[in-house]
């Protein structure tokens, strides 16, 4: 208090009121395009105001709003309330279908686990991108095994637990066997001879060089 | 109407021999300046201002007069003037004769009043839009006057993608993979298929011994009858290798009925 | 109101209180430096919330305070009060100078829109640069319209938000002096004489500035 009617002595002019003091306080936090401090409210001020004081009544002013005023070091700013954080964010879920290149790589690997890239590969008849090892990665439904004690050390893939969930299994042994397919019919869905490698093999070398995710 | 023109020889800032230093300084700054002039119509709007009346009242003989002289004075100053200006200015030549004389009954088209009035409210709305620029331009403007936050808080979008895969389409992806390569004879998987050319070296080794007739699938080799892929990799190869054999009279071949086991065994040289 | 109610009924939820509803929208409005559409907004918001009603009370709010809400088009705004402007020296950033003829051919636009470029000319006794009109289609003031029905479907030109958020307007219609210029006829497209049978005479005219904004 005493150093308010020190400043209102120096000064030739009286301070604004300070409820307008509020009302600059809260221009210059708004606009500004970092935190004010203090002393850089005050420096742009008019002479024989208080920044501080200002900065009390408009946080209480605040208190409770959609927006409030906060502390960043020592400088002040306007930041959404905490509890409108969902306000600021706008989720949008896709669905989207596996690439047949993940689909494909994801089986080889459930049935075959631990399995090498080459491995894959080599089932695949084609080779696997880095790209669709990352999608499957980043869905959780692989992850790295041990390393092979073979030449090189390769990684090995294995699935994991949500794998096992998403798909609703228990265990990755408890994926249906050649035999099983064969029986369920999946096996049987062979193209008539003659026909299969023709548009198969064509497909297949369009898909190996993108393996886009399909949208 | 001559007293018009009388009028304006006295008032001209552009001419005549008896103006006073100001108005010679001001007509020459106009002339000068003719770069700055965004086309015949602001220079007729800058001369109606000497006429010091509502735009609405103006006297547009006295200023097609005024114009015709500051073009005049600006070609014995040897500026370039734009072709606009030479346009208007024979625009307003027609226009003047129009205004002087009695209209002609024979004559078509607008009269000269009509044309006059025209170009009078060309300049009022010209002048009308200047004004209400300056007034647009003085408004407190964002960025200058009045601000938008300065920290704006992005929202973020966050984008939830969900693969879609059932078990069916990962076992469906097995199988198709699994068929793939029991139908592939181009497969470079190399250890399941046995070529003609090894084949054949094979039988080469083993025919020597086959007196008695033999079902050629007892020459795959060891280890390559029980993967269905192997086996028929094989059983292909060793059937094309012992035609080769028969082609080349080295072997018989022999089979009963179809379907029945074919079977081969070595035949002695000629 | 009735329209509240059903919604209210369908809803599986209850609206927030209109005082929660107020300070999303006030959250919102803080966090963006754009102009936020009502219906943006409710799309942001809990389903069953009334934007447009908060907004009533939120702009009541900020009445007389250092920042205000402001209506730009169909969208709102918080924007630091005029009377503060001196405070913000520090904020101001260096815009290009406009030339005159940007400045006059921007004023034409926004009294006449949509106006085609030819009219500009007709307007202004000379010819409109490319480089004018693309400075202010740069600056995202001016934007192309709809093609006039005339020979020739000249393309148009209209103002947008963002000049209207520039310059401080709720509309196109609280351009200053729109309602004298109209009154003394300076707006209307009045063809040279000689020239009546000119296409765009008749109700494009009157339609001048009523077709604002609409898309």
């Amino acid at each position: 208090m005493s150093e308010q009617d020190d400043n209102r002595e120096e000064s030739l002019f009286e301070a604004p009121p300070i409820s307008e003091q509020e009302r600059m306080v809260e221009a210059i936090l708004f606009a500004s395009a970092e935190p004010v401090s203090v002393r850089d409210l005050n420096n742009r001020m008019p002479h024989g105001c208080d920044a501080a004081e200002a900065l009390v009544h408009l946080r209480k002013r605040y208190l409770g709003r959609g927006v409030n005023v906060v502390k960043v070091g020592d400088a002040f700013a306007f930041r959404t309330s905490a509890d409108m954080s969902f306000l600021m964010k706008k989720e949008t879920v896709e669905t989207r279908k596996l690439s047949r290149a993940a689909i494909e790589t994801l089986a080889i690997i459930s049935y075959h686990q631990p399995v090498t890239r080459a491995e894959i590969e080599e089932i695949r008849g084609v080779s696997v991108s880095r790209g669709t090892l990352d999608q499957l990665l980043e869905l959780e439904w692989i992850r790295f095994g041990r390393r092979r004690m073979s030449p090189g050390r390769p990684v090995t893939f294995i699935v994991t637990e949500s794998f096992l969930d998403h798909f609703g299994l228990e265990s990755a042994r408890d994926l249906p066997g050649l035999k099983e397919l064969r029986a369920a019919g999946l096996l049987d869905s062979r193209p008539p001879p003659g026909t299969e490698m023709a548009p198969e093999e064509g497909g297949d070398g369009d898909e190996d060089q993108s393996e886009l995710f399909e949208e | 109407m001559s007293s018009a023109m009388g009028e304006f020889s006295e008032e001209s800032p552009v001419l005549g021999s008896d103006v006073s230093v100001a108005d010679r300084i001001a007509a020459e700054a106009l002339i000068v300046d003719v770069d700055g002039y965004e086309g015949p119509l602001d220079v007729l709007l800058t001369l109606s201002r000497t006429q010091k009346v509502d735009l609405r009242k103006i006297s547009v003989l006295h200023l097609a007069q005024q114009y015709l002289l500051f073009i005049e004075q600006a070609k014995s100053l040897r500026i370039e003037l734009a072709a606009d200006y030479l346009v208007m200015a024979a625009w307003l030549t027609f226009l003047k004769s129009r205004l002087l004389l009695p209209p002609d009954p024979a004559e078509d088209g607008p009269s000269g009043e009509e044309l006059a009035a025209h170009l009078a409210f060309q300049l009022e709305r010209l002048q009308a839009m200047r004004e209400a620029a300056a007034k647009l331009m003085a408004r407190d403007r964002l960025g200058r006057d009045i601000f938008a936050r300065g920290i704006p808080e992005h929202v973020s979008t966050i984008r939830n993608v969900t693969y879609s895969a059932s078990l069916m389409d990962l076992m469906q992806a097995y199988a198709r993979l699994r068929t793939k390569d029991e139908f592939r004879p181009y497969v470079m998987e190399r250890e399941s298929v046995l070529t003609l050319e090894q084949a054949l070296e094979r039988m080469r080794g083993l025919v020597g011994y086959a007196v008695e007739w033999t079902d050629i699938s007892s020459y795959l080799p060891d280890g390559w009858g029980s993967d269905p892929a192997k086996r028929r990799s094989a059983t292909a190869a060793t059937f094309a290798a012992s035609l080769e054999l028969a082609k080349e009279g080295k072997v018989e071949i022999h089979q009963s009925e179809t379907f029945a086991p074919i079977l081969l065994r070595k035949r002695d040289a000629p």
